[in-house]
């Protein structure tokens, strides 16, 4: 069986080329793979195509994200929920550049991206869903009724590449999530070619997790690696709340 | 969103308003609260009344912020807050947590909102200027919630209305919204106009007319 | 919060309507409901449409399956992956009424009738899927290609009532299964408007499964009942193998 | 299927056809057996390489049938055979399972079939005469495995061919079949007949050409 644990952070990103299609999990700061995100940074590959839910710099302290990946000019186009923040008074590291045309996005609704990355790993080439039915996004999209109400086409979003965070590991690569670091991680394995998961605490010997327990199938990763403790390695920070007027 | 606007000097607070749309929780609902004002309907308690909160994330059965300091940063509701979690509180994934959502699932959504209108549409996502927005899950929550409640500011800064008779922002749904809780009172979209359910302390329904951009029906 | 606790089966399954659409869990004997089929069986609901993996009677010692209630008349249709055995060899129950059309059948490729269910559950009308094409399942179907590579449309599947079999619960309706018991309980809660869950193991108070270890979440969840212990109460027993010639 | 019919009289026994097939598993395929004689596959010690077994009702990992009295009976292969678990298994639900199948993950799915042409279609899931039949799980992972590989008797009981020119019960897919092991020996499926890969002991070359419904190339 081909070994998955990898020796470090740099090793587990280094073959990927530039024009490469790479999913980010994470949701907040929970499940987010920052070290891999910072070791795709330093490795260099660009032209890149990102899939993530945010492309980041909405919360402090800030943590590697999508824009750091666009401020070095990696970046050809974004695939998220968001390109600006939630709250029109914040202003996104990304936005600026989208707003001057120096990366592309296409602006998904959150559970039409989540669900267009399971039919990828599904075998699901598209799906009928009633969201965005009405709005901009539904412009020039192909429409249908079923049962008498109106939904919209989506396509399965297969990714060359998915960078996963966890808690626990077995060598065979199946992972245990904490809480709501689960998030985007499990479809996010399914849709990719390849997925590089970075694992919190000691990687296990296989049959380690019980069967009954795996959040993700090993046969869905395929590279493991164990992040250092910090301050190298990047761990989840309590968020600096800003204070409201 | 709103949520940075200042309270008004008259009418409800924003606590207050997140109170109106919490006293309409009924015993064993499904409830998702989206970011900003509407995370303040779960401080309230409608004991004996109880609902399981959901957030995007797939976190169901969520309960108050964690203490400082007792924060698990692996646990966030869809606001990025460290929440805790109650008794019978289960993980999803993201596919599976919008299955609940777009299934059905969700007895009221709880939003803010930049514009509502007259026939339950509304907006949240974009600003006018902006090139993209931030849709995040409120086109899923908005398109299949049983309800969709909303908690804003009646009018902007500057004074123009939010509750219109059409929308001139891109909307997140159309013909959705059943109720909108504003600084100024409670609301009802019925097409034709907004029917009062109640103004807030110290507003005039002239006061209220006035900040509307629809018709107010009684 | 409304109880879901049901004192018998009798009281699970009490107010199924005749006509009603139920889906019956399972995957040979782990994770199928037999206590609540039986219940259905004795409760006299007819003009069922049932759904489920097989119709039942292909393994010994047979157990309550769809057959029994085709056979006490109550089955208006079947909508499954099998309405004749896998071996030429052996007839199930179910199949003299089937061919001498005294209940209809919609025969669905497996993994096509879990992802339809699943759909049910996800808020989505119709997908497309690879499966069954170029087959005699495909006649007067709906094609589209994508990618240059040929797929049928196929539309969810919701159902009533699903009968589900779980090891264990909280009273919040949490469920954990054991092994390969899990197969389609999961879908099946998802694609209906009611489930019941008949409970090996005692039922534990709210709280006492770990939010990470649930796999059905109790929101999917309307009834639950415990088994009794047998021999009132029907459990797995081990298959009497045939003797190969 | 044809696990009914007895051994033929020369040619491969029934777990020498498997051992065929087993023999062209890679290290770390994710291999799937159907029901009857395909899982005499598991029964083949292909060390040093290794398979991790995958069946259908969300089994990831699987190891030999569990002996005697140590049963789980809440764990089954998609036969319905009591198997164990080796290190590292997985259990995942049927819409989760058939996500592997679907989407391209299974290296090599082995089947019984009833009939084979030479273009690659097969037959295993309907007999003549029959108003339905058992499709199972085989027309999903028949279109959507890497490779599909039938372990069959090469001719009914009546000696007629089961490797054909073309298939005459309907098919559970088409030009999918890259291998097929029978008592005869083995052959692929190559369009304009059957490339022999191997002849079985003491079968001939005119033999197994008379027994084969469609072109034989060596």
């Amino acid at each position: 069986m081909t070994e998955k644990l990898r020796p470090d952070l740099a090793a587990a990103v280094a073959d990927i080329p530039d024009g490469a299609t790479i999913a980010f999990a994470g949701f907040g700061m929970p499940g987010t793979p920052f070290n891999l995100i910072a070791a795709l940074a330093e490795q260099g590959a660009k032209n890149l195509t990102l899939i993530a839910n945010t492309t980041g710099g909405a919360q402090q302290p800030r943590m590697p994200d999508i824009g750091m990946l666009v401020e070095r000019g990696r970046v050809r186009k974004v695939i998220c929920a968001f390109t600006a923040a939630t709250r029109a008074s914040d202003v996104l590291p990304f936005t600026k550049y989208y707003e001057a045309g120096e990366v592309e996005a296409e602006l998904v609704p959150q559970g039409t991206l989540a669900e267009r990355l399971r039919a990828a790993g599904a075998g699901i080439p598209a799906f009928y869903t009633p969201t965005a039915v009405g709005t901009e996004l539904a412009e020039g999209r192909e429409r249908r009724f079923f049962n008498g109400r109106e939904y919209l086409l989506e396509h399965a979003l297969p990714v060359d590449y998915a960078f996963l965070r966890a808690r626990r590991a077995d060598a065979s690569g199946n992972l245990q999530f904490h809480r709501s670091q689960r998030n985007f991680n499990p479809v996010m394995a399914m849709a990719a070619r390849i997925a590089i998961a970075e694992i919190e605490e000691p990687i296990l010997p296989p049959g380690a997790i019980d069967p009954d327990a795996v959040h993700t199938p090993g046969i869905f990763i395929h590279r493991l690696v164990q992040i250092p403790p910090p301050p190298l390695g990047l761990w989840p920070q309590k968020r600096q709340e800003r204070v409201r007027p | 969103m709103s949520g940075s606007t200042p309270d008004a000097p008259l009418g409800f607070t924003r606590q207050q308003m997140a109170d109106r749309i919490a006293a309409r929780f009924e015993d064993g609902w499904i409830v998702n609260l989206g970011v900003g004002m509407p995370t303040l309907c779960s401080n309230v308690d409608i004991a004996p009344r109880r609902v399981i909160y959901h957030s995007e994330n797939g976190v169901i059965g969520y309960g108050p912020i964690a203490p400082a300091g007792e924060e698990d940063l692996d646990l966030v509701n869809a606001g990025g807050q460290n929440v805790t979690l109650l008794a019978g509180a289960a993980m999803v994934h993201h596919a599976d947590s919008f299955a609940i959502i777009r299934g059905g699932r969700i007895d009221v959504t709880v939003m803010g909102a930049y514009e509502v209108s007259a026939g339950g549409d509304f907006a949240n996502w974009k600003i006018g200027r902006a090139k993209g927005g931030g849709i995040g899950g409120a086109m899923d929550l908005a398109a299949c919630a049983k309800r969709v409640f909303l908690v804003m500011e009646h009018a902007t800064r500057s004074g123009a209305p939010r509750l219109v008779g059409r929308c001139a922002l891109p909307v997140t749904a159309r013909k959705v919204v059943s109720l909108v809780a504003t600084n100024l009172g409670v609301f009802a979209p019925v097409g034709e106009g907004f029917r009062i359910h109640e103004l807030a302390p110290g507003v005039t329904r002239e006061a209220a007319a006035a900040a509307t951009g629809a018709k107010l029906l009684d």
